[in-house]
């Protein structure tokens, strides 16, 4: 059982760390600072557990907001370009913060163990659930209530005039902007939601892995969290979900009865995908199926 | 240390000549941008795939090593026509998010195939014969003999790619495509086989800069993919999206830089002076520098 | 179609037989590092000398259980890849859907110092929710991981102690050799950890001079001053592939003798620029890492004298044995596949020692007993000779040579055992 | 009273001189026509009056307020919305929702306000779409994608959208170009509805018959200057408007 919770831990973070990049992707902005705010939040909750002994959840509520409050910064200048230059400062970007928590080393004794970050040689010991007697399914539990929170409200933000705005920005940046909407402004709003969310997910994750370093903020995993709404679909939220579950329950933990070929059937399983579903798994048609199989369609639209 | 002005310009120079790798890698880019307006992530993976088999099919069939640098770019030109159709060619062009994605799982796809194949150990890649022998003195400055070879042949490549695309009929049918698709349609010109044709010139460059990287480096081994991939977009986005000319200059650069960086804040600080230079370079001339104003109404 | 109802017979009838045989009882183990990934060939070395070691135990009869049964062992052996997250998802599994006894693994000091967190930090802490099962590690180096938690244990080889004896033996061998210069990758735990920490320390302490002068705080103790033998040196990163500045500063520094702490890699795209540019110091010393057949295939010629302390080279009857199994078994030997086959032995000489039913019912108790079994270890039967384990630490203390890069092989110089 | 007020404007592309020194009002319900052949100047007027890009000299005023320096959206608050000459929707989002989009409650309300607007589907603003539907006979089409709509619908939601920021200048870019003339006379009502609800019109057209029932008043526009104004009966007869287009 430990092990199935053990994936659905894994899952929760990814699930929000691809909703922090489906909020900006529905503008059509194509972000791979993610990982920075991710290891943002990693650190600073991490920082603040182990340093300073705080309590869990106000650790992981500052580490999101740090997180946010650096997406905001950032957005300011990152956001007045885009495309695939906006990819590039992106990737500038966290690679600034991967590398300046690969300088820092910041260590006292607490309870005569020295910890904190360690540089290169990581931040270990960040031991809180363990440590607190948390059992797995209560971690479990917090993980999947933060995502479906956050599902929820993307969700709801499809309901509303703002989630038609975001998508209007993604449409026709010009049309939008013409039409009254402030679009550098919303930009913005919506790069510090991702980094909030991004910033949670990052502080679930240090406290599950007790263990971060830089190596775990890489390029690839910024990849990885762009990649889960572009292989879910931005039709709707839940193309997100369900891609995480193919890529990381499916393609990564379900395939290991395939031993040695399981990595190189990963990428051609995506490449496969985009080709016969180009705007993602569950693209419009998926969306019409489930919305009439389940007789709802008059209610979801509109 | 003390550093002096000798090691400052020698470092720069060694960088400068070492850049003429990423702008090898960023000219690919480029190319396949300006055909496509796609970006082509599996590009610096396809390239060193060339290098890869280049080598393998040397060493199968006991061929004489500089024949390596023959085989890569060929089989590189090969894998770019195979990327083409399994990531490009059948998805709907209007989906860009569609066809980048597929190319991100080719780059996985490519890189755990060189992994499986070889274990991921690094393997002895042959140098550049006479060239990796030789190194220049000048006054109290040293070159690399291979890496002024690189040098002079993504010069030698930029040129002819240039020629070929405006003094060439596949030139003009390339242009023709990537600038109005559905005139050049009307003109008789089939777009798949010009793009694949794109891929193709590009992948055979790619190739090559694979091999010329690798001989470089003198090994070669998966690790090389993913900073190429990088460097080779920031070469890409820096000189301008679809100037060859641009990439070239902007590869050079960025090598310049890096050498310098290390050399002046030591290793674990010189990524992050290059990448706030960088961030800070796009904000502030967010074309580029040889980048056309896109997006008017 | 006749013919092959009747052979589905026969297999059904010959299955039906197998089946008693099948219930008897198995020793599960599990093994887990890379399979995926650049350091893929670390996960395969350990699985085809893991697979060597169980076929061995096998062949012999087996394990010998709690009632003076024999049971045969089987492995199941996992990709956790370089991913800390892949990594706790594997111990996780094992732990929880299996019934093996006790895990070998993984390969990455990171996914190490990632999933060692994930185990119970002291046993009968019954607040602490950790996983309880052991695991002996082989490949992971990275200086005192073991201590995470007391159910995390390890075989790998002792650097301090290595590289204090590499440099004695040097000093007393090369007198000419008085000052020393190196670098490192610095974000790599492993490299830049043994040569801040370690390696500089050791060669101080005997004698060698830094030489550009001596470096603040360093004394010959371990890890003091190990900040500015960083700054002091001249470093470059794992995927890093040009060495040109490194290289000269190497070069202008003039010393006797070049330390270069990295994994392959970069040691062999390093080594290459030094080459080029002229700058070969009368003595080269490398990381433990490096002493394997990938710098071997990656730059045989430039490594050439290179030394190198290791816990493992064929020059025993038992160690040319496992080399030439795991050859067979598409693997090679190293100092950190090697460990694997010592671990599987170790863990028949536990499982015999503490008394195992092999019955699932008890698992948990037996993953218990298994583990107070590995702490009570004094000494183990390693390859090159006996190995002590560290109390408390659940590290061990490994014989060890130095070899040095010869023509395209790696030949004992030195042999202190 | 003058709504838009256009003085002295010149914008240049590289060589080519765009604008030339133009001068143009439109007054308090007027409509007004803006006439010229192929690359005279046009669509660069109307996208310097939005902003898309800044001018080279000049100012443009509506009411009193001088645009110079506005963002678009800036401009769309004070009472300029505008459809394109290739249609310009947002093509994922239902028909309802891009009218949606546009919506607001010009000028009043606080930030909490704006802010609930976001979050809330104010009844004003639920009737204001549907009451723009009906004009637009988009009422039954309402659930549907945007483009999947056929063109002259999307001509329609296009002008729709426009209209739901409650605009005081409506800028038209060809909207007839491809229609046939039964949708000519039905988009001439329109603009005439338009007219009735205060709005006033700049319209950039080349069908004629448009043009020339429509308008109030019509400016000629030749390789960036303005060559004629007036009537459309007077225009008519210009000597140098027929000269500019048909090179006589």
């Amino acid at each position: 059982m430990e092990y199935y919770f053990g994936i659905l831990q894994t899952l929760g973070f990814h699930v929000l760390l691809g909703y922090s990049a489906y909020i900006l992707l529905l503008t059509g902005q194509l972000s791979l600072a993610q990982v920075g705010f991710f290891a943002i939040g990693a650190y600073a909750s991490g920082i603040l557990t182990v340093l300073f002994e705080w309590h869990i959840f106000p650790a992981l509520f500052i580490g999101a907001i740090a997180a946010g409050c650096m997406a905001f910064m950032v957005g300011f200048p990152a956001l007045r370009i885009k495309g695939l230059m906006l990819v590039i400062a992106t990737i500038a970007f966290s690679e600034i913060v991967r590398l300046i928590f690969f300088n820092l080393r910041w260590r006292f004794e607490i309870n005569g163990l020295e910890v904190g970050p360690d540089g290169a040689q990581g931040f270990r010991e960040i031991r809180y659930f363990a440590a607190n007697g948390w059992e797995i399914y209560e971690i479990v539990w917090l993980i999947w209530t933060m995502v479906a929170v956050a599902t929820i409200l993307l969700w709801w933000l499809d309901q509303i005039k703002a989630g038609a705005i975001l998508r209007a920005i993604g449409s026709d940046e010009l049309a939008a902007e013409s039409s009254g909407i402030n679009v550098t402004s919303v930009k913005i709003v919506a790069m510090a939601c991702g980094g909030v969310i991004a910033g949670l997910s990052g502080g679930l994750y240090a406290h599950s892995t007790t263990y971060v370093d830089h190596n775990t903020f890489t390029v690839l995993l910024a990849t990885f969290a762009v990649s889960y709404p572009l292989v879910g679909g931005l039709k709707s939220v839940f193309g997100t979900l369900a891609a995480v579950i193919f890529i990381q329950g499916i393609l990564i933990e379900g395939l290991r009865f395939l031993g040695d070929y399981r990595t190189i059937l990963f990428g051609a399983l995506i490449i496969l995908v985009m080709n016969f579903k180009p705007k993602g798994i569950v693209d419009e048609n998926f969306v019409k199926g489930i919305s009439e199989y389940l007789r709802l369609n008059k209610k979801l639209i509109k | 240390m003390v550093i002096t002005s000798v090691d400052v310009i020698q470092s720069i120079i060694d960088g400068i000549l070492y850049g003429s790798i990423y702008a090898l890698i960023g000219v690919g880019f480029t190319l396949i941008f300006g055909a496509m307006q796609k970006l082509n992530m599996a590009y610096a993976a396809s390239s060193i795939a060339g290098a890869y088999c280049g080598l393998g099919i040397s060493a199968v069939l006991s061929l004489n090593l500089l024949v390596t640098f023959f085989l890569g770019p060929l089989v590189g030109g090969l894998i770019g026509i195979l990327v083409y159709l399994v990531c490009f060619r059948f998805i709907p062009s209007r989906e860009h998010l569609g066809s980048l994605m597929a190319s991100i799982g080719a780059l996985f796809l490519i890189d755990e195939i060189i992994v499986h194949e070889t274990d991921g150990s690094p393997l002895n890649f042959p140098e550049l014969g006479i060239f990796s022998e030789a190194y220049f003195l000048v006054g109290e400055f040293g070159f690399r003999g291979d890496l002024i070879f690189v040098l002079i042949v993504s010069l030698l490549a930029m040129t002819s790619i240039i020629l070929m695309l405006y003094r060439t009929k596949y030139g003009l049918a390339a242009r023709a495509v990537s600038q109005q698709m559905n005139a050049a349609i009307l003109c008789g010109i089939n777009p798949h086989k010009v793009n694949a044709s794109t891929f193709f010139l590009a992948g055979v460059l790619g190739g090559l800069a694979g091999c010329l990287a690798a001989a470089a480096v003198g090994v070669i081994s998966p690790l090389l993919i993913l900073p190429l991939t990088i460097k080779g977009l920031i070469a890409t986005v820096i000189g301008g999206l679809g100037s060859i000319k641009g990439a070239i200059i902007a590869g050079l650069l960025l090598g310049g830089f890096e050498s310098l960086f290390l050399l002046v804040r030591g290793v674990n600080e010189r990524d992050i002076y290059v990448f706030l230079l960088l961030f800070l370079f796009l904000v502030f001339k967010p074309n580029g520098m040889f980048g056309s104003i896109i997006d008017r109404d | 179609m006749r013919n092959s109802i009747i052979s589905w017979k026969y297999f059904l009838a010959a299955y039906l037989i197998a089946v008693p045989a099948m219930s008897e009882t198995t020793i599960n183990i599990a093994g887990w590092g890379a399979k995926s990934g650049p350091l893929r060939s670390f996960g395969v070395n350990s699985q085809a000398i893991i697979d060597a070691a169980i076929t061995r135990v096998n062949e012999n009869g087996g394990v010998t259980l709690e009632d003076g049964t024999k049971a045969m062992m089987a492995v199941e052996y996992y990709d956790s890849g370089c991913n800390a997250e892949q990594g706790i998802a594997v111990a996780r599994k094992v732990a929880s859907e299996t019934n093996a006894l006790i895990g070998i693994g993984p390969t990455c000091s990171g996914v190490a110092a990632a999933s060692f967190g994930v185990f119970q930090k002291k046993v009968d802490d019954a607040s602490d929710t950790g996983l309880q099962m052991a695991l002996l590690t082989d490949t992971a180096v990275r200086n005192g991981l073991a201590k995470i938690s007391q159910w995390t244990f390890r075989n790998t080889p002792n650097e301090p102690d290595m590289y204090d004896k590499l440099f004695a033996w040097v000093a007393e061998n090369r007198p000419e050799i008085k000052t020393i210069y190196g670098g490192t990758e610095t974000d790599q735990g492993h490299s830049a950890g043994t040569y801040s920490k370690v390696i500089v320390q050791a060669a101080v302490r005997h004698g060698f001079e830094w030489v550009n002068g001596p470096i603040e705080g360093v004394n010959g103790t371990i890890v003091e001053g190990f900040k500015n033998v960083l700054s002091s040196s001249s470093n470059w990163l794992m995927a890093d592939t040009n060495f040109s500045v490194q290289a000269r500063a190497f070069k202008k520094s003039g010393a006797d003798m070049f330390i270069v702490s990295s994994h392959p890699f970069t040691t062999c795209g390093f080594l290459k620029e030094l080459y080029r540019q002229k700058g070969m110091p009368k003595m080269l010393v490398g990381l433990t890492s490096s002493s394997s057949a990938e710098t071997m295939k990656g730059c045989s010629k430039q490594v050439e004298g290179m030394i190198i302390p290791t816990s493992f080279a064929p020059i025993t009857d038992a160690a040319k044995e496992v080399a030439a199994l795991a050859e067979a078994n598409g693997g090679a030997a190293d100092l950190h596949s090697a460990a694997a086959w010592e671990n599987v032995m170790i863990i028949k000489q536990v499982i015999e020692s503490v008394g195992i039913t092999g019955d699932p019912a008890n698992l948990q108790d037996e993953r218990r007993k298994i583990r107070d079994g590995l702490e009570a270890l004094e000494t183990t039967e390693g390859l090159l000779g006996t190995v002590s384990r560290v109390q408390d630490e659940g590290e061990a203390l490994k014989p060890y040579v130095f070899v040095q890069a010869q023509s395209g092989n790696w030949e004992v110089i030195h042999d202190p055992r | 009273m003058t709504v838009l007020s256009i003085k002295n404007v010149s914008k240049r592309f590289g060589g080519v001189l765009a604008v030339d020194d133009l001068d143009l009002t439109v007054d308090k319900g007027e409509i007004v026509g803006l006439i010229g052949p192929n690359g005279s100047g046009k669509s660069t007027t109307i996208n310097l009056i939005c902003g898309v890009f800044p001018m080279d000299k000049g100012s443009i005023k509506l009411f009193d307020n001088d645009l110079k320096g506005l963002a678009r959206y800036e401009r769309s608050h004070l009472g300029i919305a505008r459809t394109y000459q290739n249609i310009r929707l947002f093509g994922g989002l239902t028909v309802w929702q891009n009218v949606w989009i546009a919506t607001r409650q010009n000028g009043i309300g606080s930030f909490a306000k704006k802010l609930g607007a976001l979050f809330l589907r104010s009844q004003k603003s639920v009737e204001a779409v549907d009451e723009l539907l009906d004009l637009f006979a988009l009422q039954n089409k309402a659930n549907i994608a945007a483009e999947n709509l056929s063109f002259g619908e999307q001509r329609r939601l296009e002008l729709a959208r426009a209209l739901a920021s409650e605009p005081k200048l409506l800028l038209l870019d060809e909207p007839a170009a491809g229609m046939n003339s039964e949708e000519v006379q039905e988009l001439r009502d329109r603009i005439f509805k338009v007219r009735d609800l205060g709005i006033s019109v700049l319209l950039v057209e080349h069908v004629m018959e448009l043009v020339m029932n429509v308008t109030d008043r019509i400016n000629v526009l030749n390789f960036g200057k303005k060559i004629a104004e007036g009537k459309p009966n007077a225009i008519q007869g210009n000597a140098l408007v027929q000269e500019a287009y048909f090179g006589s």
